[in-house]
């Protein structure tokens, strides 16, 4: 199996088994960080595909590079965003740790939307203009 | 067509796209005021930029831009045949309402951390949507693969970011869609790979052509089903449909709208281009068994999400999960007429009657939905809650909103006056011609249960409550407005179920057969 | 026949995406996240395309890192979501089920990959004969800024939305309050956390030489490797540099932030605009002033992505109040 | 290219190669942040100039080689910077964290009441 290999199709396999093994971990891991992290490596095996279908010719191709480059600063976009909101979701359940003994019960309800209703945590009890 | 105005046409491809963008990019200099003027005065520009676009296709012709002047293998070329002009036009119709809707009502645009807690009107949903909008035309213009990528991915992400909008609660839900989005987008490039080492270009057009000689149909086989699951994530398919309750019942009540009438329409416009223009299916009969079988399987988890989504809409206690279930039922719709589209005998008159059924019923659904996801906002921002006990009797207050969401109501079962009608009856005969039954029970109950969750929703409005009702403050000119806003979505849901016979011809310029 | 070093080259990739999945700390997989980057600039380099390598490493390995190593530290273990702990029920079901349908569907691709006979690539006479009118040498960057100019303008308009959206989860949406549009970004003056003494001197000492270096890549892509997304990361590297080491940028930024993220996508559609005055499709320029249209949109889209970047950094914290 | 160059050139790097596995072996084996600081900037420094410098004798150009100087020193200001600054974090902290590694005479941390 070796003999009939060539580089780029070596690459093109390392680049499959890289985008399965970040795609298949995304969708099993819960932690949100190595979710993240996850989505960035099938990005990363995607565009390996890409760059080693550039490298078949002998200059490498441009057009595919510059796709690659395009692919990369998507990629830092989404990672970004990602991040920011990760941040500001743990941000908001350290408070809610932290604040669980002066809160009633029953705000506590995880529901998205009555969650979203009283939204202000008590910290910062300014008048929340309903 | 007199020359100035296919020039005018070919313009209008590229300042679809680019007059948004730069409306989005200068709203972020400008105070929250300014930005609400400047967001519908730019709707109101791309609506005008939308008509010489729509007529130039109605006249039979397919405007085309070479962006650069680069033909089709180096450059990219921007086509509007008769599905780009469809969903141009109806984008400019439920965009500009909704503008409106935002700009006249602070508390659709979302809640943002001020200095005194968490105030309604939120200055970021400009930028955003403005972007939103620009992406959505990008994707049904656009005549490259890897161009549909990008605005795949210029869609997905303002949309994860309008879900943000909607402060604390929506947070974790925008998470989650994020995943979900980039996921199937980077499963689709993976396709679009696939696709380019195989044909050697990019452009749709020159794909289909180089893949009608290739002899071995494994490689467009296996890029065809990485576009379908990518796709399918994006249009939230049934077993892939987890993230949408969430992120569209969080969402703020200008969002929502967004997101359940325009933003799925991207996914499915770019799986259409994928499967009907791109891969040609008169490969080996090899091959065509594969594609078959594949669009079986599209055809069966649309008819699962037709009826799952619907029961799972009969249980919600809530308003907007509710119009977010209904969302996921009323995609099942469009996956049920693939078996249709690829049948095997060929006929293209099948075929073209079942992509007929697929593009009214989507269309019917953008505009129909649009207006119930901003009637339901429009209660909840002004009772604080979207339970629908304890909307019991608000339908005194408001006379116009109930009867503009009955008339987005009857766009949603698909009774008479409607585009879902059109597509349903076009569905139904595509499918006795084809003799497949089971697809006219699925569309009758499907049709049943939708009256059931609808009417359920909307019924305990208009009951009179017995406990006499909260104090309410009396309702303001701007909620009137908003009111208003949700009426026109509710009339044109009716007045473009007249124009079926002319979206039929429509559809046939530049199409696939 | 393929040579031992992409064999090993190819094993380490995979290795460092082990490490860089599996690990259940978050300090662990960022790291292993920084090292994939680093190994993965090498496999470009091996593919001989610099350009990638470059962004690669700037963009892929430089920033990104900055950011999830940022996350990590702030919360290492992951609070209330019981993120990496297996389900108490049945622990290897999970890694059980990854690893079969993970395995099928990697031989799979693998297959398809190996029996596929592959077409070179139709457009590479086209690019080589419509060279000169793009006004550059590099093929690259007459591709990016040129050929598929369009490509790059919704991609930068994706990273200015992108910068716009951390911005609306600001204290007041991004703007100080609902009257002025001045940035009220919290965090260009919200305290970072101490340094010792020898960053902020090797920062100042380093970051004219970034500056050089990034204006460098900038000139250099229109006839070598470099471009406007290479030297826009290293821009933002340097200025991230600063901003750790207690550097006053507060009041620039506050000021100045906003209008360079905007310029170039602003800048881009105009010049595309153009097109349409002298009667041409979009995005499309004359040969004889192609080369300073491009030049011009480059250096302000290397703004704009300096400041995109920088403003993913900057609002990463959160401002209190928004929690 | 003589014969005499290629030998010297691959005992610079099979050298280089070598400090770079004692510097990982030094990360290892030892316990606290000083010492493994200690280990890795002075190894791993050492070991990137042989091979840089094998490497330019591999290649027989003084441009490059004059490149390699430059890569060799603008790494040694980085690694000694971090080094510094690491080892600054470290002293900053080190009150806080319990004490490392000197064992309590009944080996139960009482970490307890001196946090």
């Amino acid at each position: 199996m070796l003999t009939g290999l060539d580089t780029i199709t070596w690459y093109l396999m390392i680049a499959a088994a890289v985008t399965v093994f970040g795609m298949v971990r995304l969708l099993l891991v819960r932690d949100l960080l190595a979710r993240l992290i996850a989505l960035d490596v099938t990005g990363i095996g995607v565009l390996l595909t890409l760059v080693a279908l550039a490298a078949r010719s002998q200059a490498p191709d441009a057009v595919l590079q510059a796709l690659v480059i395009t692919g990369l600063v998507i990629a830092v976009a989404f990672t970004g965003l990602g991040a920011v909101l990760i941040r500001r979701i743990e941000g908001a359940r350290d408070d809610d740790d932290a604040a669980v003994p002066d809160r009633a019960p029953d705000e506590q309800t995880p529901g998205a939307d009555s969650e979203q209703d009283h939204g202000l945590s008590p910290h910062d009890q300014g008048g929340d203009p309903q | 067509m007199i020359p100035v105005w296919s020039a005018l046409a070919e313009f209008s491809l590229g300042a679809v796209v680019l007059a948004p963008l730069l409306a989005a990019a200068v709203s972020m200099l400008v105070p929250l005021p300014a930005r609400r003027v400047l967001g519908a005065a730019v709707g109101l520009l791309v609506a005008g930029l939308v008509v010489p676009l729509v007529v130039s296709v109605s006249a039979g012709e397919v405007p085309e831009l070479v962006l650069g002047g680069f033909e089709a293998p180096v450059g990219i070329h921007l086509r509007a045949d008769g599905l780009g002009a469809v969903f141009l036009a109806v984008t400019a119709l439920v965009g500009l309402v909704l503008t409106g809707y935002a700009a006249v009502l602070p508390a659709a645009e979302g809640r943002c951390a001020g200095p005194k807690g968490w105030q309604q009107g939120h200055p970021g949903f400009w930028p955003l949507w403005l972007g939103c909008w620009s992406g959505l035309n990008a994707v049904v213009v656009s005549g490259d693969l890897f161009n549909l990528y990008v605005g795949l991915e210029l869609v997905g992400l303002t949309a994860v970011a309008l879900v943000a909008l909607g402060g604390r609660g929506s947070w974790e839900a925008a998470l989650r869609y994020l995943f979900v989005a980039v996921l199937g987008s980077l499963l689709f490039l993976a396709g679009v790979g696939l696709l380019v080492s195989v044909t050697g270009t990019l452009d749709i057009a020159q794909t289909r052509e180089a893949l009608a000689e290739v002899a071995d149909p494994e490689a467009p086989l296996l890029a065809l089903v990485l576009m379908t699951l990518g796709l399918g994530m994006k249009a939230a398919l049934l077993p892939m449909h987890r993230w949408l309750v969430p992120a569209h019942s969080s969402a703020p009540s200008g969002v929502s709208p967004i997101l359940s009438g325009l933003v799925i329409k991207a996914a499915l416009v770019v799986l259409l281009r994928a499967w009907l223009w791109a891969v040609p299916l008169s490969g080996g009969a090899q091959s065509h068994a594969a594609v078959q079988w594949l669009a079986w399987l599209l055809g069966a988890l649309g008819a699962a999400a037709v009826l799952g989504g619907s029961v799972l809409a009969l249980r919600q206690t809530r308003l907007k999960p509710l119009v977010a279930y209904s969302t996921v039922a009323q995609i099942g719709y469009w996956f049920l007429a693939f078996p249709l589209l690829v049948s095997a005998e060929h006929d293209d008159a099948l075929a073209a009657g079942a992509y007929g059924a697929v593009i009214a019923l989507a269309a019917g659904h953008a505009i129909a939905k649009a207006g119930l996801f901003a009637a339901a906002g429009l209660l909840k921002d002004r009772y604080g809650t979207d339970e629908i006990a304890a909307l019991r009797g608000a339908g005194a207050h408001h006379p116009a909103l109930i009867l503009a969401m009955g008339l987005c109501a009857v766009g949603l079962i698909g009774l008479p006056v409607s585009l879902g009608f059109t597509g349903k009856w076009q569905l139904a005969t595509a499918a006795i011609g084809a003799g497949q039954w089971w697809l006219i029970v699925v569309l009758a109950a499907g049709t049943l249960l939708a009256a059931g969750y609808l009417l359920r929703g909307i019924a305990p409005l208009l009951l009179q409550s017995e406990d006499e009702p909260a104090a309410a403050k009396p309702v303001s000119v701007r909620e009137r407005l908003g009111e208003s806003a949700v009426m026109l979505l509710g009339l044109a849901t009716i007045g473009t179920g007249l124009l079926g016979a002319w979206l039929g011809d429509l559809l046939g310029v530049g199409a696939w057969w | 026949m393929i040579s031992s070093l992409d064999i090993t080259l190819g094993l380490a990739v995979l290795a460092v995406t082990g490490l860089c999945l599996i690990p259940r700390s978050r300090l662990v997989i960022t790291m292993g996240f920084l090292a994939l980057g680093i190994v993965v600039t090498m496999v470009w380099l091996r593919l001989d395309s610099l350009d990638v390598a470059l962004a690669e490493a700037a963009i892929g390995t430089g920033l990104l890192s900055a950011l999830m190593v940022w996350l990590a530290v702030r919360s290492p273990e992951p609070p209330g979501a019981g993120g990496m702990q297996p389900s108490p029920r049945l622990p290897w079901l999970r890694p059980l089920i990854g690893l079969a349908c993970g395995g099928t569907l990697a031989v799979v691709a693998a297959a398809v990959w190996f029996r596929v006979d592959q077409q070179l690539p139709a457009w590479q006479a086209g690019v080589e004969d419509q060279m000169p009118d793009t006004g550059v040498e590099h093929p690259i960057t007459g591709v990016l800024l040129a050929f598929r100019a369009y490509d790059t303008l919704l991609e930068s308009a994706i990273l200015m939305l992108t910068a716009a959206a951390v911005l609306a989860l600001c204290r007041g949406g991004g703007l100080s309050d609902p009257g002025t549009h001045r940035l009220g970004v919290h965090q260009t003056s919200a305290p970072m956390p101490p340094v010792p003494s020898a960053l902020p001197w090797a920062a100042r000492l380093l970051a004219p030489a970034l500056m050089l270096l990034g204006l460098w890549l900038l000139f250099a892509g229109s006839a070598e490797s470099g471009g406007a997304f290479q030297s826009g990361a290293v821009l933002a590297a340097a200025f991230i540099l600063l901003r750790t080491s207690h550097v006053s940028l507060g009041a620039a930024t506050a000021h100045w932030l906003r209008p360079v993220l905007v310029g170039g996508v602003v800048v881009f559609i105009l010049a595309g605009l153009a097109g349409p005055v002298l009667g041409l499709p979009w995005l499309s320029w004359q040969p004889e002033w192609a080369f300073a249209a491009v030049l011009g949109v480059e250096v302000l889209l290397t703004a704009g992505i300096a400041a995109g970047l920088y403003t993913l950094f900057l609002t990463l914290e959160n401002p209190e109040g928004v929690r | 290219m003589s014969f005499v160059l290629e030998i010297l050139a691959a005992a610079l790097i099979i050298g280089g190669a070598f400090f770079f596995t004692v510097g990982t072996l030094g990360l290892i084996r030892f316990t606290d942040v000083r010492s493994r600081l200690h280990a890795l900037t002075k190894a791993d420094n050492l070991g990137l100039g042989l091979v840089l410098a094998g490497a330019a004798l591999w290649l027989a150009d003084w441009a490059i080689a004059g490149l390699m100087l430059l890569c060799w020193l603008f790494a040694l200001a980085g690694a000694s910077v971090s080094a510094h600054v690491i080892g600054g974090l470290e002293a900053d902290h080190a009150a806080e964290r319990e004490p490392m590694h000197h064992n309590d005479a009944a080996g139960s941390p009482e970490a307890g009441d001196d946090r």
